[in-house]
């Protein structure tokens, strides 16, 4: 069917080719390097964690040691195994050994290339096999409670505190939430290690920690067995530490994870090189994980218009799903985002966010879309802020959406405060409940505004989308094409973390993974020909 | 996260943060000058950081502001004890039994919105039949003879039914409250009763949206019925009142 | 056409058939007799004001002495037409004589019937010109001016005081108000005469008297040619003097009136045989006045449940249809009420909300539906009563509804403050604003559940108006047909007032009404055969 | 309707009824008691007849309500002055005659968000070329060099380029306010500044939603803009603070 806005096919499919082929040209160009990030994630996967004497975790310090020793480029697996197996030490041990400086991992007589690859898939198959047994305490655990109605109501908390956001989570757990996603600080982004034990000072948010993850969501298991509801947990991995974060948050049963290389580039200012291929590894993490990403597209429109650059959202939407799809990530775990933000005072506004809801869900049948609220366009009257709130939880259950991003009425204010989290919920639940099949009953009459408008952007994504394939994804991010803003193939943060891998580059998690995920090698190069075709 | 119940604070997303939300207008014309008496007011609330997040011109010298504050002043929440009804409360069986056992007749009961108050629901949702979220009202009382004399009765007329009747307890609904008329209406019918020396006899029960236990002994009733009551909760107490005040007569034998 | 909703029209045809019949059986036998109140009016209409030593209303003062004299069943006319003639005296001077006692309206020698007639007619069509003029001023003002889209907005201020109500009443206007209602102080209803002069102690609203519609007039005139928008300004004629306040707001101007017998029956007891006489005369005033009436179904809500006593608002809005009409009030000036009432807590209850709110337009069509908010369900939850409005607002505008009666979020506590107005005039103007031709865009599904829910209200609609047909209007009301509340023939106020018309009873301004709206007479009984047919 | 302006109150609909409506959280469970707590407390904060309209429970032991009270402090309204920024507002082109008849040479202008801050609409709204609300930037400004160094920009980079480039000013924009990280961030760059021997050369100038002139002195900045600024506003006041500078220096011969 071509469901109620009589959508072109065609146009979908061209939207589609074209961003495979975007996505593709990129990944034959990151495939050759590896980054410091990835690295770490490797050693973390083989049960690298904790921190030296000055409180440098310990994937860093081997990473960094590795570095300094030019040894990196074949891969810190190829260190790590190898002196695990040579003294019968777990990597753990092997890191720890290395900090205190009883061990020089580039100089350890080296295994044997068979003993080390059938040692390294070893670690590998037991570090994923414990990310497979948490994926199945989820699966057992929503069979068990249940979940709430989709769309899922999704809140943050950023108290900056770990406690108080426990606190804040199982309470906003009570009221109805479905998923809770804990903000982090301003500047950790930028940061290229993650910060290690229980924190309880950031700004805007919290750190994202390993530590922080677990009592977090042993807060939120325990609130879920209170309400009989399996309650989601959510956490960042963009910026430089992304891969890291991704493994964190899949030993931690995490089951959401915003996830987005374009994200960091434009509003971290992180290189582009650097991110997209720690997006790539991240996205195989989170694909095994059963971790649902969500795509951080709808932030364009806080800098670009939202009328104006609305097809930017559906392009980048597009080409977010085929990174996905190499990365082996089913479109069920595709929380791509867009949002409501045009200006509240527009005329017939409505009419295009709801053509543009509703698109979105056309496109993009099988994904569970993240739809964003008003922010941009929130002022200090948090009373009319409410009701644009109400608008945007209105649009949601119309066009079914798969995640509902609650909007706060204290938006333009601060991070939300308890109530505000409780009034946020009720909203969504009293316009969801009281209106939940209102989409089933009604038609967009045919020529009209809300179509015109869905036809509208969609073929300005398909331009946009070739013209982007034409020059390659670099280029149009040089050229400011996305969210308005321009970064530099070279610039930004973290490029000095990008290293070419060597002939012998040995990642057995990458190997183990791609197996696991049934994708195939990456210099096949077959993404070329054809994108993933959804309907 | 440790509460100090001896002073607790407003709570945002830190323990004692202080945080508090407001809205006013004020009497004065729209600008910055405006914005300053805005947060002139609410520091002398006893808000640290007076906020102004939206200020509104209403027009005709008015203007209309959201603030936010940290809030300085605590409570001792330990040392809070609240007046209730103190009644155990009893179902419809429970009660029925109570007056067939304890009293021996029926309990006469008259209701009615006084004044000019036509608001009926609420004291419709305590009498009618029908009764109310789930709970009959007094009128399906067999021990219970109720009636319900709607709404705008003056207080003379329901004193006047009382006597012709022999109510033991006059139930009196007051929904309209703006510039106090509840208050001057249920004061009057207070002093008519006593005027007429019958405040001893019955049993004066007041309720409202804006009523409470203690607002209603203040006023010299009874007993005080708020928003969520039920036919029970009030029959509860009439009944024990009813057999209370019997028995202490009878023990003071008067 | 047959609309979004697919009605069916004989469903509609049958209900206007029964509401016709309904309401000529009353009219019959309300045509045989007058009220007090319909004779105060008269005086009004002839100039007759102002009060006596005791600060009783003259025409009260008149009146009361005619009942006593037994003269009052030839009709006041009849005496004081007859009164000026003989002493070449205004009807106020004869009025004022009468209080003073220097004056016995019944032993005046009585002039010729045809002589009583000429004067009696003269003095009819001087009132009526003087009415005829305001209605006049309002079109070249509004010509001039222009006002404000469909649905206007509607708000109430009530403070009391009828300065202060100037205050929020210009306030209102500014913030964008297109009606500003004064509410009348609880009890007014059941005084049987009009206070006089400005008033500034009302509780739960202010006094409706002549003095303050004019400071009202003036207070909403001046704010209307500031902002560049005629405001309207609405009291009520309901309750014991509901035609004398229809000749207040004649003479200064007010455009909309409430107006309804069947309000003032159900939840203010009055008499029913009373209050329907008075408001056939009442409704002849407002018709000839290009006075918008709103009627008050919209309150059975309140006492009766929403989702099922909804058809008991349309049939009642169907007998309000032919009680109009055979008063003469063209369907522009009929403002039928209905109302936004159901527990927000309902699954899909927007659905059904919608659904009538469409259906009450398509049956309806010429009418400007008076559309009332959320009261029963709203509660101290002020943010959650927001929303409430927002999505009874949506609603408004989705079905073009003609007046919107704005929520607002502080309803369960006190009427409204300053800024209470603003925030729901804010509410209505951002969705009215936001989603104006939605309604233009969307269809809905045949055969689905806001199609079934409009099908089913209607035909439950016209079964119940078939039963009152048989039975008559009185005796349903007495059964409780309406809102849950009995009501017998002969109990609540004001029967007292009721009078047989004598063989000599003269009303010159019925008359003359009647020939000026183009009215037959009244014993014809024509209204058995047909209904009026808008679609 | 007489206003005292000495003596002004909130105005619901009645003057000096004192309306005011609030809402905060508690650390306590929900329940009567929690009511009079909140009841309690907004009686400290000066208001009479405080009223619990709403009340929900949290969970955690933690509470929500919504309370209208009536406010028994007055503000002197008539006594209110206003720290503004002490420029007359020129246009663009005034602006950039102004440069050129009275400076003589490029204004060099530097502008960041600082610390860890990403906003960077607030800035941009001031500096970009295509500006905003209608206002050309900074960068269009033929007087003006400016620099966006963008977000995310520690204080001593900022300074190391104001050095390099020799800059007259510097524009810093801070969005983030939580647990006062921008205080924290803009005293930090003042006392950098003080620490180099720049203060004096340099006209430090601070913005975002939560700035407001006053505070910026406070800090030791000498000037700050809140939300609704406009490039004209701001170069305005560099400007003019430019000159005077200079013509100060020319005066007292230094
Ligand atoms: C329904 C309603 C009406 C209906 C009343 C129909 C009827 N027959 O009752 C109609 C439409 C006629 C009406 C008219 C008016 N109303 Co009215 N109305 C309401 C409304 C929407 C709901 C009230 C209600 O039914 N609540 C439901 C019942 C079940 O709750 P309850 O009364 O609190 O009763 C419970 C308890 O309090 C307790 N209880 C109550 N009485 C008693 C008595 C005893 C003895 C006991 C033990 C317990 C008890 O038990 C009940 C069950 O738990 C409210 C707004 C709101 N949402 O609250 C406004 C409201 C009460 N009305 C108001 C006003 C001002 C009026 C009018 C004057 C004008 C106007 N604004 O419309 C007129 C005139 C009425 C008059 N003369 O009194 C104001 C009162 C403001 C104030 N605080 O002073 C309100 C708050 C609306 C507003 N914001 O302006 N109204
Ligand atoms: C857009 C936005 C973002 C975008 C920023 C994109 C970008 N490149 O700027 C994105 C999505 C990236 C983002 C991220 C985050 N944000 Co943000 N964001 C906003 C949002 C929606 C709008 C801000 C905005 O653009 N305003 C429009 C501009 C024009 O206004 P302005 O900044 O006030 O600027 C004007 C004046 O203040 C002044 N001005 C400003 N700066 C300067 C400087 C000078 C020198 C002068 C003269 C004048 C001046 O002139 C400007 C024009 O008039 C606000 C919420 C809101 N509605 O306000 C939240 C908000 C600011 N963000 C917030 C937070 C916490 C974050 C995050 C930490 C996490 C999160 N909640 O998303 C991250 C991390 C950001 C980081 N490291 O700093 C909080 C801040 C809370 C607080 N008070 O501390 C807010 C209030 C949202 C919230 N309630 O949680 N955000
Ligand atoms: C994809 C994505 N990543 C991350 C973030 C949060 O920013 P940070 O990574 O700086 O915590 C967002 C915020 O909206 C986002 O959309
Ligand atoms: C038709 C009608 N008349 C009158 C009123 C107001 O009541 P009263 O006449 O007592 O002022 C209403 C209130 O909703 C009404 O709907």
């Amino acid at each position: 069917m071509n469901g109620k806005l009589r959508l072109n096919p065609d146009q979908i499919r061209r939207a589609r080719k074209a961003a495979a082929r975007i996505a593709a040209d990129v990944d034959t160009c990151i495939g050759k390097r590896t980054t410091v990030a990835v690295e770490r994630t490797v050693l973390r996967l083989m049960g690298v964690d904790g921190v030296n004497l000055d409180g440098v975790p310990l994937p860093n310090v081997v990473v960094d040691r590795l570095l300094e020793k030019e040894g990196l480029s074949a891969g810190a697996a190829t260190w790590v195994v190898n002196a695990s197996l040579h003294y019968g030490l777990s990597p753990r041990e092997v890191a720890e050994q290395t900090a205190a400086g009883s061990l020089d991992l580039v100089s350890v007589p080296r295994a044997g290339r068979e003993s080390l690859l059938r040692e390294g898939s070893r670690l590998a198959a037991g570090g994923l096999d414990r990310i497979a047994a948490r994926r199945r305490e989820r699966e057992e655990k929503i069979a068990r409670l249940g979940e709430g109605k989709k769309p899922y109501l999704y809140v943050i908390v950023a108290t900056g505190d770990i406690y108080e956001d426990i606190v804040q989570g199982k309470s906003a757990a009570r009221q109805g939430a479905d998923i809770v996603a804990v903000i982090r600080s301003t500047g950790q982004s930028l940061i290229d290690y993650v910060p290690y034990g229980t924190t309880r000072e950031g700004f805007g948010g919290t750190y994202a920690t390993q530590e922080n993850f677990r009592l977090m969501r042993q807060g939120l298991d325990e609130a879920g067995e209170e309400v009989g509801r399996y309650i989601r947990l959510c956490n960042y991995c963009s910026g430089l530490c992304m891969p890291e974060i991704a493994a964190m948050g899949a030993m931690e049963r995490l089951d959401v994870m915003l996830n987005d290389a374009l994200y960091g580039i434009l509003f971290r200012d992180i290189n582009m090189q650097r991110t997209l291929i720690d997006q790539a590894f991240s996205r195989m993490i989170n694909g095994y994980a059963g971790i649902m990403i969500n795509t951080g597209e709808d932030n364009y429109l806080t800098t670009a218009d939202a009328v104006e650059a609305a097809h930017t959202v559906l392009a980048s939407q597009f080409i977010n799903e085929q990174f996905a799809r190499m990365a082996g990530l089913p479109a069920e775990q595709m929380g791509l985002g867009h949002a409501f933000e045009m200006d509240p005072d527009l005329e017939d506004g409505f009419l295009m966010e709801l053509a543009q809801a509703q698109m979105s869900r056309e496109i993009f049948p099988n994904a569970p879309l993240k739809y964003m609220p008003p922010t941009k366009h929130m002022t200090g009257n948090i009373f009319k802020g409410h009701i644009q709130d109400a608008m945007f939880n209105l649009v949601g259950i119309l066009t079914g959406q798969g995640v509902q991003l609650l909007g706060m009425m204290t938006e333009a204010m601060h991070t939300p405060h308890i109530h505000d989290r409780k009034l946020a919920i009720e909203n969504a639940r009293y316009i969801f409940h009281n209106a939940r099949r209102l989409g089933e009953e009604i038609r967009f009459v045919p020529g009209g505004r809300v179509e015109k408008r869905a036809r509208e952007v969609l073929d300005r994504a398909v331009g946009m989308l070739e013209e982007v394939e034409s020059i390659g994804l670099f280029a149009a991010l040089e050229r400011g094409m996305l969210a308005d803003v321009k970064r530099s193939r070279t610039g930004g943060k973290g490029l000095s973390g990008v290293l070419e891998k060597g002939e012998d580059y040995y990642n057995p998690f990458e190997i183990e993974l791609r197996k696991r995920l049934g994708l195939g090698g990456r210099e096949e190069g077959s993404a070329h020909e054809s994108g993933l075709q959804t309907n | 996260m440790k509460v100090d119940f001896k002073r607790i604070k407003p709570y945002g997303d830190t323990m004692d943060d202080g945080a508090v939300q407001l809205s006013f207008s004020l009497p004065v014309p729209c600008g910055e000058e405006a914005r300053e008496a805005a947060r002139q007011l609410v520091a002398k609330m006893g808000m640290e950081e007076p906020q102004v997040y939206h200020m509104a011109d209403l027009g005709e010298g008015y203007t209309y502001f959201i603030v936010y504050g940290k809030c300085t002043h605590t409570v001792d929440f330990s040392s809070i004890r609240i007046p209730k009804v103190e009644t155990d409360r009893m179902d419809f069986y429970g009660i029925n039994r109570f007056i067939r056992e304890r009293i021996g007749r029926k309990v006469v009961v008259l209701g009615a919105c006084t004044g000019t108050d036509a608001h009926t629901v609420g004291i419709d949702a305590i009498m009618n039949m029908k009764g109310y979220d789930g709970e009959y009202g007094l009128e399906r009382y067999p021990g219970i003879e109720a009636w319900n004399l709607g709404s705008q009765v003056p207080n003379e007329e329901l004193l006047a039914q009382a006597i012709e009747r022999n109510a033991d307890s006059l139930l009196v609904s007051q929904v309209v409250t703006q510039k106090g008329v509840h208050i001057a209406n249920l004061t009057q019918l207070v002093e008519l009763t006593e005027a007429e020396g019958l405040r001893e006899k019955l049993i004066l029960v007041c309720g409202g949206p804006r009523i409470t236990h203690e607002m209603a002994l203040e006023l010299g009733f009874d007993a005080g019925f708020g928003p969520g009551s039920l036919a029970p909760d009030v029959a509860s107490f009439i009944v024990r009142e009813l057999a209370r005040r019997r028995e202490e007569k009878e023990r003071t034998g008067s």
